[in-house]
């Protein structure tokens, strides 16, 4: 099985196969030997040669994580091959809107139709109960599109930017 | 000793006292709000009552509701743990026209320390150490800039009513203190209903360091030493520890002294905790007196043996204090790490949702006061304290390795908690020194966190992420966050109105 | 200091240890059978080698497995944890020779104490109290008779390398002696490849009281008080305690020398324990000294406030200990729980498969030193103490009850565990009274438990079948155990094997 | 729905329906004011009148375990209506054979053929490393055969008794 991995940005070709009980790994062309027993639901034992890991995978309002010990990664896995995951890449590449979580009011918009962001970049902050939240960008591209402005109220679900 | 005791709250503290209780052959009776039906505290206790809305106005905060359950349950006395009415002198009063004991001092020793400045007053008679300023409401800007002079500048305006920062204002010069004295008063009014706002010296950098006292109703009133409580956010506590790495015998036998005094002064009875303001010179000044159990307790009860919850329950029956002074004596060192659901990388925004995996640390000098499990769904309407976690060690170096160890066994999946904040603060080289004032965690959370990121951990993720992937829907319990992600989006208004009130929980 | 520490051992231990490397900042390294690759050791250690089949012998037990294991990771030690390799003495000498350091006693100190008999003779030279009898092997029947016939009737006959029961015969008459001598022979070489066995005098319903001693490679041992153990099933602990009810500050300060003089007899440093023997009037009498860290430690390290794993590797490392004897300190009282996968209802009969849900205590007062966790596999191959679960209290009242409490809150489903015989031990009026000696327990389970079944809980179970049926598969995880059930059906002998080891583990 | 429960040996007939968000409850024919919340799968947060129970489900060795707090109880539940509770039920009423859950040696047999048992007889005890393991009766029936003598060696599986 192939995958495309995204860790913290960065992407990952992993080639995975499973045979006679044991696993074969190559990783961005490299070997590497793993040995893999799922300890319990989103919790992993990995050895990668003699190292050991506890991995723990979670899913947090709808972004994986994946925890090395206690680095948390952000993760996207993609089966090249799989429909499921051929459309999300699509969406991915299309347009995405970016909605509030939660109701609130926008106090500041961070950046202006047509400029470039990257995944991570703040698009806009909205406060609640005086605690401000930074709405950020999900992928690189270009803002298309900002329908909310500076001070009006937003309900969670609101378009906050469309990025393309 | 009481047959049936309501507890009064939620949460880790509810747990906690349901947990003395059964320890002591107590009935425990919980109530709850719509929200919590399915909270630990509710599994956990022997009867549980719906008290109605989540919000606390309609549930943990109405009175009449809870010594209605009371009634109905033939509970003979009310634990109120920390927060919602643990202050509340009207609620202690109402419980008394009841005939149900409540657990704490007495309406009028909450009323001698409710307000600021009338306990400054109380406490100026007794010989109490305070930082100088005004024992009074200001009564014009006049007056403020006349005393402020004497004083010398900084001062700081504060609100009598006061507590978790509000109505508060740092003024360094005599022109910004007419624009501060009218907004200190305007917050005061609009967060207590009361504009009343006195002065005091500023000090610069000070420590918050308090002092856990204990009074039975016989006349009996002992310290158990001091709790370093200077790391704060936003003047929130996060981390506690005890004992503070700056009090030597001396100064705790002095600061003691003073705690007991003030208890005296206000024929304080069970358990409360007296703070002050400590400055570089280790000069103490008293601060405020916090009339119930504080959320830092377990604390000194790891450095002292005792069981301040039990305590409290056997002085309420009318019990004379099992020890005296002489027999407390303080050992090895105790750190404790408030673990809430709200997000460090996002402005500790608080971080709602469904526990989808909880893997707790255990062993050697460790206690955790949970009110959490996996499977809970963590309501927005109330503090996110989600569990405590408290290190012990033989002395403060090993407390932090414990804890240390602790916070990277712990894991919350599904949700943000402040985890790694505690990380990074016990890792700092300052704390480590303990080089602490009330500043320190805001200008370390200024300084950026130099993240290096770990190549070879995230080779790791990327293939254990390909293996979950491989191994399909049994490896994981993730599949569903998507539709709990949507369940939260549709969450109203109703659910951010409580939010303030962990703001008031110190 | 250490840079890497492998740990030899598995189980609840092994995590322990793995803990305090970490907080040590020391990398662990564990080894696992081919039945353990799923277990917490591996998860919590930072490198994990596979050393082969289930069997001891062909993996914990096997040495060069384990000192080729030491070389390819770069350990500079080894912690042996207890039980398997702990006692050792070749194994002890083997890491001498691969230049790895063994963490605890040399060789030597082993082999001193390692035969009874041996122990016995160097013991008396240095003036320790003994039960009278023989320090060395019976030669003949003759002897054996004349000797009884001297220190009287009734008399122990005790196999020179025994452990955990084997090997011993309790003889009330002298008719009865010959056959018991044989037997007691044939079990001694039947269990230890050794059929030497020498007579004590048999104290009638003693106590079984430990000391623990610390010594350093420069010449300092001190003793950090006593645990009682009296609390026995067939010769294995079940339930420690310390302090001794029965011991004060002068006893233990006078069985605290005599055990500091046994190890310095030995030459002994490391942790170590002295056990004795206490008769009704008090009196103590050295039985063997345990080379190694004990099942029960942390009851030792609550009441003392100390780490006994960091000092063993601080120790290890040529470092001198941190404090003398007169800064020690017993503070409180602890008791700890051997939480085993064993039926209590079908003769303790071991109880291994699959952990479907695990709830766990926490709190005031409760440590928790575990090795299992939810959705593992409890192997049949070795000793199967799942955990530890250890109560600390003001006195020894609280402690019990807050073991009580979290006993109450403990559940370990899929599987039969003795978590109710604890329940019933710590609510029996002799224990409470702390009426104990070594044929306590057994007297207590050759009585009846009255189990009084509740009417109301069979009903709330009945209502709960009901709800948990209806609620369909989501509400269950147990769907699955039939599956779990068959495998375990298909085991084979060899999983067999080992059980009998655990009864070495005291 | 109705269900034929069996907690600890004793028969109790529960109807239970679910409509608007709460439960009915008729156990025995007696109404009880109950409300549950599934806290996590196998754990019950359980309030009949104003009394609160955390209630356990376990399955050890085949036989469904309910845990009140601390108390356990031996359940089974049977829907009169299922087709699967039917078959099961059947069985019960059929013979049912006893088996070795572990190798060992058959050191005594407590009962003969022919004669009437409830559940939970003993009828073999079975030892393996110097421990005896008592196999009881599943069921209240007639020991119809024992295909097994005292000192004979078992494997996992093997047939110790049929109870019918």
């Amino acid at each position: 099985m192939i995958y495309d991995v995204t860790i913290d940005g960065k992407n990952h070709r992993l080639d995975l196969n499973h045979a006679d009980g044991r696993w074969s790994c190559l990783l961005d062309g490299r070997p590497l030997q793993i040995d893999a027993v799922l300890a319990r639901p989103d919790v992993l034992s990995l050895r990668i040669g003699d190292m050991s890991y506890e991995v723990k995978s979670e899913c947090v309002a709808g972004d994986l994580h994946i925890w090395v010990g206690s680095a948390r990664f952000a993760a996207e896995v993609r089966d090249p091959r799989s429909l499921r995951s051929r459309a999300r890449a699509a969406d991915d590449h299309g347009p995405r809107k970016i909605t509030a979580a939660m109701p609130g009011k926008v106090v500041r918009v961070l950046v202006n139709e047509g400029e470039e962001v990257e995944a991570g970049t703040g698009i806009a902050v909205v406060e609640a109960m005086k605690m401000q939240n930074e709405i950020k960008s999900p992928k690189k591209g270009i803002v298309q599109k900002i329908p909310v402005k500076e001070g009006v109220a937003v309900n969670a679900g609101d378009v906050l930017a469309v990025v393309e | 000793m009481f047959k049936k005791i309501l507890i009064a709250n939620r949460g880790e503290i509810a747990v906690r006292v349901i947990r003395a209780c059964h320890e002591m052959g107590i009935a425990a009776v919980a109530v709850y709000s719509d929200v919590d039906r399915a909270s630990l505290h509710v599994l956990k206790a022997d009867e549980a009552y719906p008290i109605g809305a989540p919000a606390a106005t309609e549930s943990y905060l109405n009175i009449p509701k809870i010594l209605d359950v009371a009634k109905r349950s033939g509970a003979d006395a009310i634990h109120p743990g920390y927060g919602f009415l643990s202050e509340n002198a009207r609620f202690a009063h109402a419980c008394a026209d009841a005939g149900v004991k409540f657990i704490g001092p007495t309406a009028a020793s909450m009323e001698a320390m409710g307000s600021k400045t009338r306990a400054r007053q109380a406490m100026e008679k007794a010989g109490v150490p305070f930082v100088p300023g005004t024992s009074h409401g200001l009564e014009s800007f006049d007056e403020a800039a006349q005393v402020a002079q004497r004083i010398g500048y900084p001062v700081m305006l504060k609100a009598a009513a006061g507590g978790g920062g509000k109505g508060m204002r740092l003024v360094h010069a005599p022109s910004d203190l007419k624009s501060a004295l009218e907004a200190a008063r305007s917050e005061a009014e609009r967060s207590f209903g009361d504009r009343e706002v006195y002065i005091e010296k500023a000090i610069v950098n000070p420590r918050h360091i308090e002092m856990q006292i204990l009074a039975d109703e016989h006349g009996n009133t002992v310290y158990l030493g001091e709790r370093e409580c200077s790391l704060q956010r936003r003047h929130q506590k996060v981390l506690e520890e005890a004992p503070s790495p700056i009090v030597d015998p001396d100064m705790r036998r002095r600061m003691g002294e003073v705690a007991v005094r003030v208890a005296q002064a206000a024929r304080y009875t069970n358990a409360g905790t007296v703070e002050f303001l400590v400055d570089q010179q280790k000069n103490f000044y008293f601060l405020e007196m916090n009339t119930r159990l504080q959320v830092e307790h377990p604390v000194t009860e790891l450095i002292t043996g005792l069981d301040l919850v039990h305590l409290q329950i056997h002085i309420a029956a009318g019990e004379r204090l099992p020890f005296r002074q002489e027999d407390i004596s303080i050992r090895g060192h105790a750190i404790e790490c408030r673990i809430y659901a709200e997000d460090p990388d996002n402005n500790y925004f608080p971080s709602p949702g469904k526990i989808t995996l909880l893997l707790a640390p255990a062993g050697p000098g460790i206690r955790r006061d949970s009110g959490m499990y996996q499977g809970w769904n963590v309501p927005l309407d109330y503090d996110p304290l989600l569990a405590k976690l408290i290190g012990y060690g033989t002395d403060r170096d090993q407390a932090i390795s414990r804890l240390t160890r602790a916070l990277d066994e712990y894991f919350v999946g599904g949700i943000k908690t402040n985890i790694s904040l505690f990380r990074r603060i016990l890792n700092d080289r300052e704390f480590r020194a303990a080089r602490l004032d009330t500043g320190f965690l805001d200008r370390m959370l200024e300084r950026n966190e130099n993240k290096k990121s770990d190549a070879a951990a995230a080779d790791v993720a990327a293939i254990a992420a390909g293996l979950f992937a491989a191994l399909g829907a049994n490896a994981s319990a993730t599949k569903s966050a998507g539709a709990n992600g949507a369940s939260r989006a549709q969450d109203d208004d109703s659910r951010w109105r409580a939010v303030s009130r962990r703001e008031a929980l110190r």
